[in-house]
C-alpha cells in the first residue's frame, strides 16, 4: 500500500502573518476547497456565467444526489471498504419505488398512502442491499470489492428486467405530483433536497467525529484486529457501514426519480467512479481508518464545480474526459504535496 | 464570445455509432453556417446528468435545445424547465412520453422501420421455400431504441411462423466484444443460423468476423448466404448492399431529421406554430429498392464520399 | 576504548532528530571483530534509531562512521548489506507470502547465468547449508507464515550468516524467544563471534547482555551514558547509568497481599487441540501467574476467556455469574480486562492519538446520549492516564502512539483498560520489549490495581518476574494444567520443570 | 477422522474448480452443443483478451496497488492503430501496440511511485485521459481495421487458433516472470509487506513501476487481440473492462491487498466469467437474466473462497496438544 503520510502534525509552527495564514489555509484540510476557489476565479473569464445564482443553484442541486452517495460511500471507505454497488441500489430502489406510487398501474396507484409507502419501500431496497453486502463480507468472508462488484452486477440488470414487469418503455413514469415536490419545492428558500442532504451530513458528520459508533468505524478501519480486542463489535460495524450505504444510495434514487418524475433503471449508472473520486480526492483513505464528510463535501463540490463549468463551456465530450482526468490529477498530486510538506514540518 | 450572437444546445445521448456522430456532426454545421454558436454536451447515458446538461443549458440563456434524450420518461421535467425559461426545445429522433410539457419531437419510428426491414428478409426466406433459424443482436436493455427495435423484429417474425425460428437471442449490451462473442457461441449452439438481425449497423465488423469465422459469410444467391437485415442505414450498411451480403436495412433518414429539427428551432423561435410530432417515416432499404432509394440512404450519401468515382 | 586492535565498526559523534526533536546527541561507539557489543537503554533512548542508522534505513545528520577502516555511510538498506552489515530487527522482517528460501535471497537472488531467471538449485543448496549451520530444522520450501517466532528469528540469521555479513546487529533478538530458543541463539552469536563476525546486541534482558557481550554501551536519552567492558560493571551499574537513578528492588512490595474473596474461576475449559480440562480461579486482589513455555497455550487460554477464541466446553464464572459464549465486549462487560501480546497487531491503533486509544475500550464512558462523545472528558481522562502512567509525553491529543518507544506504548495500552476498573485484568506478557524502569512501573501500577480489589492473572515467560509479582503461580503445559505452586518463596526449578512438562511425566513413571 | 478432513480440505481447496465443473455440467446437460471441443477453443479463444488484460492487473494487484485505466489503455492504443497504421504490417502494429501500452503503464507507474498519489485516483484519471485522447483522435467514430489484422483471427500457429496462442505467450511469459525471476518473487515480497521490503532494500518503487509497465503492456497486447475479433473500434470500446479484470484476477485468487494470488488463478477466473457468457449464450438464455446469473455465479464463486479460507485457517490452526478423538 502507499504510505499514507501523518494528517495533522506540528500544524502550529505556522506564523499568522497574511502570508501565513494562507499557507495555513492550503496547508489544511480545507484545501480543496481552496482548489474550488482557484479554479473558479480560473475559469470565469471563459464562462462568465459561473458566478451566477442561477448556476451556483444549479450547482448545490447537482451536488445533492452525488453528496448523499458520497457521504455512504465515505463510511464504507473508512472501515476499509468499498461499495461499487451505489449505482445499483439507486436504480433498483427508483424502479421498484417508482412501481410503488405510478399512477399508471403502480401497486398502490393513487392511493394517499403510496408516496410514503414508497419512500420507506426504497430506503428498504436500499438498506437491503446494503445488507446482503455487510453479510457477505462480514459472514462469508468475503472481499467488500467483488461482493459489490457482483451485486452491483446483479441488481442493475434485475432493475431493467424489473421495468419490463412494470412499463411498456424502458422506465417508469407517472410518478406523483406530491413526491416530485421532493425535487422542485423548497422550504423558505432552501430546495427540500438540499434540506434533506443538508440534513443527512450533518447527521453523518455528528455521527461519525462526535460518537462512539463513529470511533467504531475508525478503529475498524484503522486495524479490525485491534478494534475486536479493544471490545469494538467489529462485524456490526462493517455492516453498518454497509446499511449506511444502502441507505444513503436510496435517498440519492429518491432524488433522481423526483427530478425526473420517472423511476428509470439507469439515472446516475455512470457516477461510480465520480463518487469514489469526489471521495478520495477530498482526502479519505481507500485503504481505511482516515476520513471526514466535510472532506467529502469538499471532494463533490470539486467535482460538480468542474463538471458544471464543463457543461457552460459546451465542451465536447472529449474535452471534458481529458480536462476532467487532468484536473483530478492535479488535485491529487497537489494534495499529495500538501501532505508531504505538512510531513515534513 | 461574439455578443448578440444566439447559442443553441445541442444535447446528444451519445456518440456510440456513426449515426450519432454523422447526425450532431450536420447538425453542428448547419447551425454554424446559420451562424449560431452551439453548446454541445453528451449524456453518456445517463438520465439525471442529461437533466443537469439541460438545466446547464438554460442556465446559460441558450436561445433553443436540440436533444437526444437518454429516456422519454425522465426528460420530461426537462421540456417543463425549458418551457418555464421559454426556450424552444426540439427532440432529435426520439420523442418524448406524452405530457403536457410542450416540444418538438422528430421521431424515426425505430420499431416500424425494423418491423419493415424484416419483414423484407422474411419474405425473401419464405421464397427460399426453406425453414431458417434466426438470431437477433439485441442492443443494450436499458436503452428505448434497442428495445423498440427489438420490437419491431419480434413483430416481423411473428407474422411468419412457419418459416422463421427465433433460436438466439443475444444481448450485446452495444458492445462490440460481447456481440461478436454472443454470435459466435449462438453459431456453435445453432450451426445452422441462416437468418440474423442486428439491432445496429456498428456491430457489422463483428459480424462479418463471426460470420467468417463459421463459414456462413456469402452474398445472396449462395446457398449458404445468411439472411442478413440491417438497422440505421450505415456507409457499411450500403456497401454489404452493393455486394450482396446484407438483404435489408431500416434506414432512418437523417438528412431529413436534421433539416427537420433545425428548421423547427428556427420556426419556434420566430414565434411560429410547430407541430408536436414531426415524423421521419424511415424506410426499408432492400435488395429490391435499394437503385430508387440509396440517395435517401445518409449512409449511400457518405459512402459516395469516401468512395468517388 | 579498551583492547589494542583497532575496531572493526567506529561510530562517532552522530545526531538524529525528528520533527525538530533530537533522538540521538553525538553518540559514539565501536565494536570490534569477533566481539559483542551491548547496547542497552530505557526505552527511547535511541538504540533502535542509532541501528537504523547503521543499517541504511535512516540517514544521520551528522556525524561520522567507520566500517573496517573505511568511511561507511550507507544511503539505505542495500548498501549496507553489500557493506556487510546485516541488522535483524526488532519487528522480524520477514514476507510471510513467500518461502523459507526465498526469504533468504529476496534481495539478490543468484541467477541462471545471464537469463534472470532464479538459480532455483543454487538457492536450495545454500539454504540448506546455512539453516545447517543455524540449527534450524525446516524443508527451504517452507512458507515462512507457518514457522514459529523462534523459527523466524533464526531464518533471519540464517539470512546475514548466508550474506556473510561482517557485523550483525541483533535488535531486541529474545522477546518472543523460549527459552531454550534464546540458548540455542546464544550458541549461534558464540560461533558467528568465533568466526570473527561483530556483533551489536539490543536487549532490554540485561543479563543476557551481560552473557552474551564484552562491551557494554548505555544510552540514555539519546546521550551515550558510558561505556564500559562488562566485566567492570555490575548490574546495578548499568541500570543506574540507563535510567539515572539507582533502583534497589524492582518488585515493589504490595501492602496487601491476596486473599479475598473468590472472584473468578474456570472450570474444565476444553477446545479439541489447545487446551484439555483447564480449571482454576482466582481471589480478589490476588496475583495468579500463568508460566508455561512458549506455544504451551497460555494466550490461547487467556484469549478464550475473553471471547476472542472459540472453545468447547466450560463454564467461566466472574463475580459468581457464569459468563457464557463470551464476546470481548460480555467479556468486559462482566469486568474482564485483556492486555494483548502483539502490542502492534492488535493493541494500539498506531495511526491513532494517545487520547484516542486512551479511550477506544471505554468509550460508553466519555460518551452522553445518543453517543455523542465528550471531547473534553476525552482529553482529560487520557491526560489523567497520562500522568498516572508517567507517560513521557502530555500532548495526549496530537501524539499518534506510533511515535512512542516501545514501552511508552505499553503504558498506552495498560492505562486505556484501566480506565475500566476490571474485575480481572488478563496480562499476556505486560513488559515484552519493554526497559527495566518502564517495567519498575508496570508492576507499579499492577500492584496498584491489586491494592484496589483487581485480580490479576499474569502471564510471562520471565520466570524471575512471575515469581517476584505473584501469590501463586500456575504452571501450564500443552493446554493442560500441570502444577499450582503458592508457597513463597517459589521453587523457581519446579515452576520451570512442571511448565516443561517433566514433572507430569515423572510423576506418571 | 484424519482422512475424513483432509479430504474435505482437498475438496475446499479446489472449490472454485469444483463449481466450475458443476457449471459446465448444468450448461453440458442443458445443451449438448456446450460440451464440444470447438466450444471450449471458442470459450478460450473469446476469453483471451481479458485473460490477457487480467494477467497485467495480477501483477499489479500483487503490488497491493490498482489499475483502472486499462481499458483506456486498450481504447488508446487500438484507436491510434486504425488511424495512423492502416497499411503497416501486423507485427509492426502489435509492436507499436506494445510500446504505446509499455509507455503509458510507464506514466502511471511514474505518478505513482515518484510522487506517491493512490493509484486509484492516479489511474482513474489516466482512464478519463486516455479515453478522451482516443475520442479525439477518431472523432467519437468507430474505426474498422482492414484485413491485414481482420484475417489474424482465423490464422493459427502449430495448429492453434492465434488468440489462443497469444493467450498461452503471455501465460508463459508471465508466470516465468513472477515464478521463476528475482524481479516476481519481489513483487509477491513488496506487496506482501512494503515496509519490510523496503528495510530489506528492494527498490519498491522501481518494482511497483515495472508492474504498471507491464499492465499497459498486457492492456495494449489484450486490446490487440480482441481487436482481432471484432475488427473495430469504437467509443465503448474497453469501456468498464477494468471491472472485468480485476474481477477474473479475484475470482482466481488474487488479492487486493496485494501479496497473494497466481497468473494461473486469475486465468481461470477470465475462463469462469467467459464459459458463463458462452452457456447462457448456447442456451439461448433470456437476455435479461445475463447480468443476473453472471453476477450470481462471481458471487457463489467468492462466497466459496471465502469459506474455504475460513474453514482451512481453521483446520490448519496450530495445535498444541494432540486432538483427542470425540
Ligand atoms: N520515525 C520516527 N518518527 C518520530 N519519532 C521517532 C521515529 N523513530 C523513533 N522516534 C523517536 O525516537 C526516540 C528513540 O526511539 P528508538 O526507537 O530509537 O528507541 P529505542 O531505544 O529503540 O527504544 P525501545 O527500547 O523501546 O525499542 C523515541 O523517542 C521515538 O519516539
Ligand atoms: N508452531 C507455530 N505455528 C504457527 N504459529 C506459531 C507457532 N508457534 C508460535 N506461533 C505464533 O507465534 C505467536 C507467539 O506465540 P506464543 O509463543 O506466545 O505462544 P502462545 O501459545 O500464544 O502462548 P504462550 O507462549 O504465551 O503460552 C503466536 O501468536 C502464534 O501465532
Ligand atoms: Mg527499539
Ligand atoms: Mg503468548
Amino acid at each position: 500500500m502507499t504510505a499514507v503520510p501523518p494528517a495533522h502534525i506540528a500544524q502550529s509552527a505556522i506564523p499568522r502573518s497574511g502570508m501565513g495564514r494562507l499557507l495555513k489555509l492550503v496547508l489544511s484540510e480545507y484545501f480543496i476547497l481552496v482548489l474550488c476557489l482557484l479554479y473558479v476565479a480560473g475559469i470565469y473569464p471563459f464562462v462568465p456565467e459561473i458566478l451566477t445564482w442561477g448556476v451556483w443553484s444549479n450547482i448545490l442541486g447537482d451536488m445533492m444526489p452525488l453528496l448523499v452517495v458520497a457521504i455512504g460511500q465515505t463510511f464504507v471507505l473508512i472501515v476499509a471498504g468499498i461499495d461499487l454497488s451505489i449505482t445499483a441500489i439507486i436504480s433498483m430502489a427508483a424502479v421498484v419505488g417508482a412501481s410503488v406510487m405510478t399512477g399508471t398501474g403502480g401497486y398502490l396507484s393513487g392511493s394517499a398512502a403510496a408516496v410514503p409507502i414508497a419512500i420507506l419501500v426504497m430506503l428498504l431496497v436500499g438498506v437491503g442491499i446494503g445488507f446482503i453486502n455487510g453479510m457477505s463480507i462480514v459472514w462469508l468472508n468475503m472481499p467488500s470489492f467483488i461482493v459489490t462488484l457482483a451485486t452491483r452486477m446483479f441488481f442493475a440488470g434485475a432493475a431493467i428486467w424489473f421495468v419490463t414487469f412494470h412499463s411498456t418503455s424502458s422506465s417508469i413514469a407517472d410518478l406523483p405530483r406530491s413526491f416530485s415536490n421532493f425535487s422542485t419545492g423548497s422550504f423558505s428558500g432552501i430546495p427540500y433536497t438540499v434540506l434533506v442532504v443538508g440534513m443527512i451530513a450533518v447527521v453523518a458528520h455528528v455521527f461519525l467525529s462526535r460518537t462512539r459508533y463513529g470511533r467504531w468505524i475508525y478503529a475498524v478501519g484503522a486495524n479490525p484486529k485491534a478494534a475486536r480486542v479493544s471490545g469494538i463489535p467489529v462485524e456490526r460495524t462493517i455492516m453498518m457501514a454497509f446499511l449506511i450505504s444502502g441507505a444513503c444510495a436510496s435517498v440519492a434514487a429518491m432524488i433522481y426519480a423526483a427530478r425526473m418524475q420517472t423511476g428509470s433503471p439507469i439515472a446516475g449508472e455512470n457516477i461510480l467512479l465520480d463518487v469514489i473520486g469526489a471521495v478520495v480526492i477530498g482526502g479519505t483513505s481507500l485503504f481505511g481508518g482516515k476520513g471526514k464528510i466535510i472532506w467529502t463535501v469538499f471532494g463533490v463540490l470539486f467535482l460538480v464545480i468542474l463538471d458544471t463549468s464543463m457543461k457552460l463551456l459546451g465542451a465536447s465530450l472529449f474535452a471534458i474526459y481529458i480536462i476532467k482526468g487532468s484536473v483530478i490529477l492535479l488535485a491529487a498530486m497537489m494534495d499529495t504535496l500538501r501532505n508531504r510538506i505538512l510531513a515534513e514540518r | 464570445r461574439a455578443q448578440g450572437s444566439k447559442t443553441i444546445a445541442v444535447l446528444f445521448d451519445g456518440l456510440y455509432s456513426e449515426f450519432w456522430v454523422a447526425g450532431i456532426q450536420i447538425i453542428r454545421e448547419d447551425l454554424k453556417k446559420r451562424g449560431f454558436e452551439i453548446m454541445e454536451a453528451i449524456s453518456d447515458q445517463d438520465d439525471n446528468k442529461q437533466f443537469e446538461q439541460v438545466r446547464a443549458a438554460i442556465a446559460r440563456k441558450v436561445d433553443g435545445i436540440i436533444i437526444v434524450q437518454t429516456d422519454s420518461n425522465a426528460v420530461i421535467p426537462a421540456i417543463r424547465a425549458a418551457n418555464e425559461a421559454d426556450i424552444p426545445m426540439v427532440h432529435f429522433n426520439r420523442p418524448p412520453a406524452p405530457s403536457d410539457a410542450f416540444s418538438v419531437a422528430i421521431q424515426a419510428d425505430n420499431q416500424k422501420i425494423s418491423r419493415d426491414a424484416v419483414t423484407y428478409s422474411c419474405e425473401v426466406a419464405k421464397a427460399s421455400g426453406k425453414k431458417h433459424k434466426a438470431a437477433i443482436l439485441i442492443g443494450d436493455l436499458g436503452d428505448p431504441n434497442a428495445i423498440q427495435r427489438r420490437d419491431g423484429f419480434q413483430e416481423a417474425v411473428d407474422q411468419y411462423p412457419d418459416v422463421i425460428e427465433v433460436v438466439a437471442k443475444i444481448p450485446t449490451e452495444w458492445n462490440a466484444d460481447t456481440a461478436f462473442a454472443g454470435l459466435t457461441n449462438a453459431l456453435q449452439a445453432n450451426p445452422d443460423i441462416s437468418f440474423l438481425f442486428t439491432s445496429s449497423d456498428f456491430l457489422i465488423p463483428q459480424i462479418q468476423q463471426a460470420l467468417k469465422t463459421a463459414d456462413k459469410w456469402h452474398p445472396v444467391g449462395n446457398e449458404n448466404h445468411v439472411i442478413f437485415t440491417g438497422f440505421d442505414g450505415f456507409p457499411d450498411a450500403y456497401a454489404l448492399m452493393k455486394d450482396g451480403y446484407m438483404d435489408a436495412c431500416g434506414v432512418q433518414n437523417l438528412f431529413y431529421e436534421t433539416e427537420l429539427a433545425i428548421q423547427a428551432i428556427l420556426d419556434l423561435q420566430e414565434g411560429k406554430k410547430v407541430d408536436k410530432l414531426l415524423l421521419d417515416p424511415g424506410f426499408a432499404i432492400t435488395q429490391q429498392n435499394i437503385e430508387e432509394k440509396k440517395e435517401e440512404m445518409w449512409g449511400y450519401v457518405l459512402w459516395k464520399e469516401k468512395n468517388p468515382g | 576504548m579498551t583492547g589494542a586492535s583497532t575496531p572493526f565498526l567506529r561510530v562517532e559523534g552522530v545526531r538524529k532528530s525528528f520533527f525538530g526533536v533530537t533522538v540521538l546527541h553525538d553518540v559514539s561507539f565501536a565494536v570490534e571483530a569477533g566481539k559483542a557489543l551491548g547496547l542497552v537503554g530505557e526505552n527511547g533512548s535511541g538504540k533502535s534509531t542509532s541501528m537504523n542508522i547503521l543499517g541504511g534505513v535512516i540517514q544521520p545528520e551528522a556525524g561520522s562512521m567507520f566500517l573496517g577502516g573505511e568511511a561507511y555511510a550507507p544511503a539505505d538498506p542495500k548498501q549496507a548489506a553489500a557493506a556487510g552489515v546485516a541488522f535483524i530487527h526488532q519487528e522480524l522482517n520477514l514476507f510471510h507470502n513467500l518461502t523459507v528460501e526465498e526469504n533468504l535471497f529476496v534481495d539478490a537472488f543468484p541467477r541462471r547465468g545471464v537469463l534472470p531467471l532464479i538459480d532455483r538449485r543454487a538457492i536450495r543448496a545454500s539454504t540448506e547449508e546455512v539453516l545447517a549451520e543455524v540449527d534450524l530444522q525446516v524443508k527451504p520450501s517452507t512458507l515462512v507464515a507457518k514457522l514459529s517466532q523462534g523459527e523466524r528469528q533464526l531464518v533471519e540469521i540464517a539470512k546475514a550468516v548466508s550474506r556473510n555479513a561482517r557485523l550483525i546487529i541483533f535488535d531486541e533478538p529474545t522477546t518472543s524467544l523460549t527459552r531454550p530458543e534464546v540458548e540455542r541463539l546464544f550458541a549461534i552469536i558464540e560461533r558467528l563471534k568465533q568466526r570473527g563476525i561483530a556483533i551489536i546486541y539490543i536487549s532490554h534482558a540485561l543479563e543476557d547482555v551481560i552473557s552474551v557481550c564484552e562491551t557494554i554501551t548505555v544510552l540514555r536519552d539519546g546521550h551515550l551514558a558510558g561505556t564500559a567492558p562488562k566485566d567492570d560493571l555490575t548490574l546495578q551499574q548499568i541500570i543506574a547509568m540507563m535510567v539515572g537513578r539507582s533502583i534497589d528492588t524492582i518488585y515493589p512490595q504490595r501492602l496487601r497481599s491476596g486473599g479475598g474473596d473468590r472472584i473468578f474461576s474456570v472450570s474444565g475449559l476444553s477446545q479439541p487441540g489447545v487446551a484439555e480440562n483447564v480449571s482454576f480461579d482466582i481471589r480478589q486482589g490476588e496475583i495468579v501467574g500463568l508460566s508455561g513455555l512458549m506455544g504451551s497455550g497460555r494466550s490461547e487460554l487467556a484469549r478464550m476467556i475473553f471471547g476472542l477464541d472459540p472453545f468447547r466446553r466450560g463454564v467461566i464464572t466472574i463475580n459468581g455469574k457464569p459468563l457464557n459464549d463470551p464476546t470481548p465486549r460480555s467479556a468486559m462487560d462482566a469486568g474482564i480486562a485483556f492486555l494483548t501480546e502483539d502490542r502492534r497487531g492488535e493493541g494500539l491503533l498506531m495511526d491513532f492519538t494517545v487520547s484516542e486509544n486512551t479511550v477506544l475500550a471505554s468509550l460508553r464512558s466519555v460518551a452522553g446520549a445518543l453517543g455523542i462523545l465528550d471531547k473534553r472528558a476525552i482529553s482529560r481522562v487520557s491526560l489523567d492516564m497520562a500522568s498516572a502512567m508517567r507517560l513521557s509525553t502530555d500532548r495526549v491529543d496530537d501524539t499518534q502512539v506510533k511515535h512512542l518507544s516501545g514501552g511508552n506504548q505499553q503504558k498506552v495500552v495498560i492505562g486505556k483498560w484501566l480506565r475500566r476498573q476490571p474485575v480481572l485484568f488478563i496480562l499476556d506478557e505486560p513488559t515484552r520489549g519493554i526497559d527495566v524502569g518502564a517495567k519498575q512501573e508496570v508492576y507499579r501500577i499492577i500492584n496498584g490495581l491489586v491494592e484496589r480489589g483487581s485480580a490479576v492473572l499474569l502471564i510471562s515467560s520471565e520466570i524471575e518476574e512471575l515469581m517476584g509479582l505473584s501469590d501463586r503461580i500456575l504452571a501450564l503445559s500443552r493446554g493442560e494444567m500441570v502444577g499450582s505452586f503458592d508457597s513463597k518463596p517459589f521453587d523457581r526449578e519446579a515452576i520451570m520443570a512442571a511448565a516443561a512438562g517433566v514433572g507430569k511425566l515423572e510423576a506418571a513413571e | 477422522m484424519k482422512i475424513g478432513s483432509r479430504a474435505l480440505l482437498l475438496i475446499l481447496q479446489n472449490a472454485p474448480y469444483i463449481l466450475f465443473v458443476v457449471l459446465l455440467v448444468v450448461f453440458g446437460l442443458m445443451s449438448d452443443r456446450f460440451f464440444a471441443i470447438a466450444n471450449f477453443r471458442n470459450i478460450i479463444i473469446q476469453a483471451a483478451p481479458i485473460a490477457i488484460l487480467a494477467i497485467g492487473m495480477t501483477f499489479v494487484l500483487l503490488t497491493a496497488q490498482i489499475d483502472l485505466s486499462v481499458g483506456g489503455i486498450m481504447y488508446l492504443t487500438a484507436t491510434v492503430l486504425a488511424l495512423y497504421m492502416t497499411g503497416a504490417p501486423w507485427p509492426v502494429g502489435l509492436a507499436a501496440v506494445i510500446f504505446m501500452g509499455g509507455f503509458i503503464g510507464a506514466l502511471n507507474g511514474v505518478v505513482v511511485t515518484r510522487l506517491g498519489v493512490a493509484s486509484f485516483i492516479v489511474t482513474l484519471a489516466t482512464l478519463f485521459i486516455l479515453r478522451g485522447i482516443a475520442m479525439y483522435l477518431s472523432n467519437t467514430r468507430t474505426l474498422m481495421f482492414g484485413d491485414e489484422i481482420l484475417t489474424l483471427n482465423r490464422a493459427t500457429v502449430l495448429g492453434i487458433p492465434s488468440a489462443i496462442f497469444a493467450f498461452l505467450v503471455v501465460f508463459a511469459v508471465a508466470w516465468v516472470i513472477l515464478h521463476q525471476t528475482p524481479f516476481g518473487r519481489q513483487v509477491y515480497a513488496v506487496g506482501g509487506d512494503p515496509e519490510a521490503a523496503r528495510k530489506a532494500g528492494l527498490p519498491v518503487a522501481r518494482i511497483v513501476f515495472f508492474c504498471f509497465v507491464i499492465a499497459g503492456i498486457c492492456a495494449g497486447v489484450g486490446g490487440f487481440v480482441s481487436i482481432t475479433q471484432i475488427g473495430a473500434v469504437g467509443p465503448k470500446y474497453g469501456d468498464q473492462i477494468e471491472f472485468s479484470a480485476i474481477a477474473a484476477a479475484v475470482l482466481g485468487g488474487v488479492s487486493l491487498f496485494g501479496g497473494r494470488g497466481s497468473v494461473a488463478g486469475t486465468v481461470f477466473g477470465a475462463i469462469l466469467i467467459k464459459s458463463v457468457q458462452n452457456g447462457l449464450n448456447i442456451i439461448n438464455a433470456d437476455p435479461y437474466i445475463y447480468p443476473l446469473v453472471t453476477a450470481a455465479i462471481i458471487f457463489l464463486a467468492v462466497a466459496i473462497d471465502g469459506l474455504r479460507t475460513r474453514i482451512i485457517e481453521r483446520l490448519e490452526r496450530r495445535t498444541i496438544r494432540p486432538v483427542s478423538v470425540e
